[in-house]
């Protein structure tokens, strides 16, 4: 029985390339599998840790939070949920349609779902520059290299200096835009997975089925992300 | 090579699923609820990713290893903001810190 | 796990290509494991040099060496470097890289390129944090506390930071590889609890290498923001909260001690066995031990901020957790000890080490156990008591867990044997350096000398004169094994393929191993540390 | 060269921790004992070559793990139980303790008395009257580290930390900063001077004399326009605002349903961070004075609004 596992490792069949240190093709493909939940583990206590500031923020300044919210633009928002949450329906089709061997079609489906990422990052551009046609994206007033405080404290400083506004409302949109922008990092990362992905999917052996698993993997994890940032950011003010 | 495996039926449902959510979850912001607005809103989030955790990310049909992976991720996160909000939350109990 | 024939050395091992293309683009676990070897050492040079001027400025309370700039450069150059340039990769990125798919019976980690990716990465985390020190140096200690670091440190910091993070992926990479691989390709027949102590501290210590460096990836990223544009979250003049950027760091970082302490904790179980000719006792409570140290070290970041301000409700939850972390470390050195308990002992260099860190750890850890009482630590935080405690745990123990696992596998690694009258000489050495080092900063950490100090009160002059001449007996136990490990690539003896007699599928290969591992996978199916009865005469070489 | 072995006992509180610390270093030392005496002991009856029983039983296994897990782990609750307590007791100042300001910054202790007197990197104590410091910084983290009172607490930057003890013994101790805090961490240092009382009454008077936070904190009320809203119950003010009197130590609730306790802590952010908690049933109209108050101000009128109602009022406040 242990013999079959044991075969010669220069035996690579099929389109996949069986690696020397692996016996057989499952458990490649296994591994790689398991290395992608593994990955997204990490991500998702990289991104925690910045869920951990929102957290805070909400928690010290719940008044806060709830006003600014209400300057973010919520239909775009909501059409972005939207697009990002359909576009996951179709990468899981998408990997769907490759496990049963139609790679054109798989192919097809990818592409669209780049196309949707590339909506999702353009949406968010328009928001971002209306955002900040607003005025809303603080700190710019603030200095950028750092300045040592002489005498007059935290508080001194800060009046003599004319600095923003400390009405806390800045760390609201800070999170905002580091979120949301680390997010589109994320998004725009899968976008160009995605695009290489669906090109090599035209000729029918062009990639490994997992490669595309995984791929697809990474952006439900991308669209997850969205769904807890979308009511958090955008939904704690909007009242009637 | 699992036991059952998803079909483009499930995933329309669910896709479905998610919109309904999607605007149950805007609506539901429209009102004040008071302090239960966030719990609606996390409570919805929380369905939509396990409605995308389970099915478009396999793992109803996937291995009991990406299962704890999967898991482990949030527990961690969970003991994160658990720990950190106990502090907060306790500062106020007594006069002094 | 029977040897298999073993076949002649040299002609074809791993070492044999010498062409630098060759060690550059390797995607071989061993040689990668040799790269990280080679770079963490020359990183622990420049670490244990800050140690050194550190130390030589001490010896005056005025600290006339140096200038107070200088002085705060370099405790946090030492701390900085030490910590996410030494230990953490030590065993894990050298040990755990070279051996672990030797001891899980596979040809390679599982994913070979991110192997080497995750070796870049940390070159280059590296030559960014030296970049930062060549720029002008950072001052902020390496716990980077804020808002000193995001507002009134030198710009370096962001610099340093970025460092940092880079090395972080470089963890993750590491981690991430070496659980697939005890997952994926283990061996059959080898199922986890036929698999060596070694491999399962290196599961749990992935494990938190995989969740907690993300949280001070972000950490670090913050800080970079703040620095660059004042986001203020950390900032209380804006709303931001201090105290937030200590709960984030020290979630990761107690888990990150476990990460330097549970690889050490796996090779001493691999030394005391080995040496013992015993099986490990109670083998199922200490690897349940070492996953519950991994999940029980998230739970205790509190017992650092028992006097920052964070509610002292809080103070009593870390507290009582910090003092059950330490149950599964108890368990182990119990069970340590009872695997001595009618072996047949000899006294070979890494088993002089391993002997060296179960009293070291054992005094640290239970040191710790005073940190953990807040009343106690109310007065000893901030004091040489803690530098005294963490340095007992990660020099006491895991820099000799490391020189032990480092001798135990020398053979295996470069072929050859160190010269082993020298070995123990220098265990010995180290051993009593280290203690004239640090058991003076207990005393003096109780009277109040607080840490970080440049300057200092006229009456722990003292105890920081004895401090220094420890650690110039303790250098010398670190030169030593540099000088006769180097001499031993050229003129020691070739070593066989089991110079120690020692069961695993490591052993079973020759020294140096081939380029593949293994002729075929081996069978795991055998049981694990299959020592010959204790009562029978040990094999003659 | 002096080699001290313990530092100077010289609270109230310090005997006590010095107390727990000694039953800490016999539970090292016990430890160390049953580990390292079986080892060494083991490594030598059994090195190799020694012709000696090895035959081994098999024995309980499973009943020596439970035992030396449970060992430690009473052992342990132990440990915790005894500390926890004293730590409530550090952290918990009696209501009449002497308030004294503490201010840090880069790289000085600035202090003022409730008399007014300010000194620098110095300390003067009177000898068995609980004091209770009242902290913050102007600028990043700092700690104030008494070693022969065995306390210590950090300073931060925005907020309000204290910390208390009692003096048992005249004479001069150290003052350390504990917490590293940049160049001149090191000589951000002083000292603590526990005088008699009498003494300490003596040289309250030497000096130069400046007025107490209470009345500097009533004028700044007055200046910054707080009278005009808080206004107190017979005030007429248009707005509404809370009455202040006997604020302080009081249960108080907020928007929201939460109820805070107004020590030290919340009449800061109620200044500072008006936004942060809203008392209930009033308009968040307040405005925040970061950036209006000095930390020392800031302490003064704080001291003034915990005068309210605990005294008759100031004519000056209004
Ligand atoms: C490898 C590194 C490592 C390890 C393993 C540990 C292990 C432990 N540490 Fe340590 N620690 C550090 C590295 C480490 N630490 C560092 C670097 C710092 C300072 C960071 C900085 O500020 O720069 C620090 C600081 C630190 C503090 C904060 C002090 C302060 O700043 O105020 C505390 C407080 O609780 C603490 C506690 C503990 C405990 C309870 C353990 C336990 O896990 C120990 C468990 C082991 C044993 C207990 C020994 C074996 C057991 C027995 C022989 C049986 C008897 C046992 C019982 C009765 C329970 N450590
Ligand atoms: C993780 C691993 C690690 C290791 C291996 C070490 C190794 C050593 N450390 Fe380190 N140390 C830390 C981690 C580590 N340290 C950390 C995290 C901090 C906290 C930093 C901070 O506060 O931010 C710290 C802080 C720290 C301090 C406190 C500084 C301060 O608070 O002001 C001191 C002081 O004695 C010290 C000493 C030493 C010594 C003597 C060694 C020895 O083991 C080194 C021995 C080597 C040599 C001495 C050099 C080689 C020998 C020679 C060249 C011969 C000549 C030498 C002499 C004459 C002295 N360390
Ligand atoms: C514009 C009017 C206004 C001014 C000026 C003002 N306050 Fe207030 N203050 C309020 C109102 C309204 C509240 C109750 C709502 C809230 O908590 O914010 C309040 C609440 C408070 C509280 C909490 C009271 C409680 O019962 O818990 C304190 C303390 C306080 N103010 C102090 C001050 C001080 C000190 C100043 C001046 C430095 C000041 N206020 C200036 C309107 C004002
Ligand atoms: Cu102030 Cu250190
Ligand atoms: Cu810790």
């Amino acid at each position: 029985m242990d013999d079959e596992r044991i075969g010669p490792t220069k035996n690579v069949r099929e389109t996949e390339r069986l690696h020397s240190h692996f016996v057989t093709r499952e458990q490649q493909e296994d591994a790689a599998t398991l290395g992608m939940w593994v990955f997204l583990a990490t991500e998702v206590l990289f991104f925690g840790a910045i869920f951990m500031g929102y957290t805070y923020v909400r928690w010290s300044y719940p008044g806060v939070v709830e006003e600014a919210s209400r300057h973010l633009e919520i239909v775009l928002g909501s059409i972005n949920t939207g697009v990002l949450l359909t576009s996951s329906f179709i990468m899981a089709a998408g990997v769907l349609l490759a496990e049963q061997g139609r790679h054109r079609a798989a192919a097809l489906a990818l592409a669209v779902t780049a196309l949707m990422g590339v909506v999702f990052l353009v949406i968010k551009g328009t928001e971002y520059s209306m955002v900040i046609g607003e005025g809303y994206l603080p700190g710019f007033t603030a200095q950028l290299e750092p300045v040592s405080r002489p005498g007059g404290g935290y508080y001194g400083a800060l009046s003599e200096g004319g600095g923003p506004v400390p009405g806390h409302e800045e760390l609201f949109f800070w999170l905002y835009f580091v979120m949301t922008g680390l997010h589109a990092l994320h998004v725009a990362i899968g976008v160009i997975l995605l695009a290489g992905l669906a090109w090599l999917l035209r000729k029918p052996q062009g990639i490994s089925l997992n490669t595309v698993r995984n791929t697809g993997l990474y952006w439900h994890f991308v669209d997850l992300v969205w769904v807890f940032l979308f009511p958090l950011l955008y939904l704690a003010g909007h009242r009637l | 090579m699992h036991p059952s495996s998803p079909t483009l039926r499930t995933f329309a449902k669910v896709w479905g699923a998610l919109m309904v959510l999607l605007l149950l979850t805007i609506l539901a912001s429209q009102f004040d609820l008071g302090r239960l607005s966030l719990a609606v809103a996390l409570a919805i989030a929380v369905t939509k990713a396990a409605l995308i955790v389970m099915f478009f990310m396999h793992v109803r049909y996937g291995s009991r290893e990406v299962l704890v992976f999967a898991g482990a991720a949030y527990l961690w996160l969970a003991i994160l903001l658990v720990g950190v909000l106990y502090d907060y939350a306790s500062r106020n109990w007594l006069p002094g810190r | 796990m029977k040897a298999t024939e073993e076949t002649p050395t040299g002609e074809n091992n791993y070492l044999t290509k010498h062409t630098l293309r060759s060690w550059l683009l390797t995607t071989d676990h061993k040689r990668i494991g040799v790269l990280y070897l080679l770079t963490i050492l020359v990183f622990f040079v420049i670490g244990a040099f800050a140690a050194a001027l550190v130390r030589l400025d001490l010896v005056t309370p005025r600290g006339d060496l140096l200038s107070s700039e200088m002085y705060n450069r370099m405790f946090t150059l030492h701390g900085v470097i030490m910590v996410w340039f030494f230990l953490i990769p030590s065993i894990p990125a050298v040990m755990g890289n070279f051996v672990l798919p030797l001891m899980v019976g596979a040809r390679d980690v599982a994913f070979p390129r991110l192997n080497l990716l995750s070796w870049y990465l940390f070159i280059t985390g590296g030559v960014v944090a030296l970049y930062a020190i060549l720029e002008g140096g950072v001052d902020t200690g390496w716990t980077f506390y804020t808002p000193y670091s995001t507002t009134y440190a030198n710009p370096q910091v962001v610099t340093m930071v970025a460092g940092v993070f880079i090395a972080g992926f470089s963890s993750i990479l590491t981690g991430l590889n070496l659980i697939i691989t005890t997952h994926k390709l283990r061996a059959p027949g080898l199922t986890w609890f036929r698999l060596p102590l070694f491999v399962w501290t290196l599961y749990a210590t992935s494990l938190i290498l995989v969740l907690a460096t993300p949280v001070l990836a972000m950490v670090l990223f913050l800080i970079a923001m703040e620095r660059f544009w004042g986001i203020g979250i950390f900032d209380p003049a804006q709303g931001g909260d201090p105290v937030l950027f200590q709960h984030l760091f020290w979630f990761y970082s107690p888990p990150a001690v476990y990460i330097m302490i549970l690889p050490g904790m796996g090779v001493v179980s691999e030394v005391i066995t080995c040496f013992a000719r015993k099986k490990l006792f109670g083998y199922p409570f200490v690897a349940g031990a070492s996953v519950a140290i991994a999940v029980f070290g998230f739970l205790v970041w509190g017992h650092h901020m028992f006097v920052s301000g964070q509610s002292i409700y809080s103070g009593f939850m870390f507290s009582i957790l910090s003092y059950l972390v330490a149950i599964p470390s108890a368990i182990k050195v119990f069970n340590w000890t009872a695997t001595l308990y009618k072996g047949s002992i000899s006294f070979d260099t890494p088993m002089l080490y391993a002997l060296g860190f179960l009293g070291l750890f054992t005094a640290g850890g239970l040191t710790g156990l005073v940190l953990a009482a807040t009343a106690v630590d109310v007065h000893v935080t901030d004091t040489y008591f803690i530098v005294a405690h963490f340095h007992y745990i990660m020099v006491g123990g895991m820099v000799l867990a490391f020189m032990s696992g480092l001798h135990f596998w020398w053979p295996k690694i470069t072929g050859r044997m160190y010269p082993e009258l020298m070995g123990r000489l220098a265990a010995v050495v180290a051993f009593i350096g280290f203690n004239l080092t640090f058991f003076p900063q207990f005393v003096m950490g109780y009277l109040g000398m607080p840490r970080r100090y440049h300057t200092y009160p006229d009456e722990f002059q003292f105890y920081h004169i004895l401090s220094t001449a420890g650690a110039s007996i303790l250098g010398v136990g670190y030169l030593l094994p540099l000088v006769y490990l180097l001499w031993s690539l050229k003129r020691g003896a070739r070593a066989p393929a089991n110079p120690w007699h020692a069961s695993g599928l490591e052993w079973t290969v020759p020294s140096p191993p081939p380029t593949h591992n293994f002729e075929r996978i081996p069978d795991g199916s055998g049981k694990v540390y299959d020592y010959p009865s204790p009562a029978a005469p040990p094999p003659i070489d | 060269m002096k080699f001290p072995l313990l530092p100077d006992q010289a609270s109230l509180g310090a005997g006590e921790v010095d107390h727990l610390m000694l039953w800490l270093m016999g539970v090292t030392v016990f430890f160390l004992l049953v580990t390292a005496g079986p080892i060494l002991f083991f490594c030598f009856r059994y090195r190799r070559g020694n012709p000696t029983n090895r035959r081994i039983r098999d024995s309980g296994g499973f009943k020596l793990e439970l035992t030396w897990t449970l060992i430690p782990l009473l052992v342990s609750l132990f440990l915790f139980g005894a500390s926890a307590a004293i730590y409530f007791r550090q952290r918990h100042p009696p209501e009449d303790a002497m308030e004294i300001h503490v201010i840090g910054k880069q790289w000085m202790w600035k202090v003022q008395h409730p008399q007014g007197k300010r000194e620098i990197n110095e300390l003067h104590l009177p000898v068995g009257v609980p004091v209770k410091l009242l902290m913050t910084s102007q600028d990043v983290i700092h700690s104030f580290f008494i070693p022969a009172f065995r306390i210590k607490q950090d300073v931060l930057p925005g907020w309000l930390t204290t910390q208390w003890f009692v003096p048992t013994r005249t004479g001069d101790f150290h003052l350390f900063c504990a917490e590293y805090c940049g160049t001149d961490h090191s000589r951000m240092i002083g000292r603590v001077r526990v005088m008699s009382r009498p003494d300490y009454e003596q040289w309250l008077v030497t000096g130069h004399q400046e007025e107490g936070p209470v009345l500097v904190g009533a004028r700044r009320f007055r200046e910054l326009g707080c009278s005009g809203c808080h206004a107190g119950p017979l005030g007429n003010s248009v707005v509404r605002a809370p009455d202040l009197n006997g604020l302080y130590g009081s249960v108080v609730p907020l928007e929201g349903g939460k109820m805070v306790v107004a020590d030290d802590r919340y009449l800061r952010d109620s200044i500072m961070l008006p936004n942060s908690e809203i008392v209930h049933g009033y308009a968040p109209v307040m405005p925040s004075y970061q950036g209006r108050l000095s930390e020392e101000d800031l302490l003064a009128v704080i001291a003034y609004l915990k005068s309210l109602g605990k005294e008759p009022r100031q004519e000056g406040a209004r």
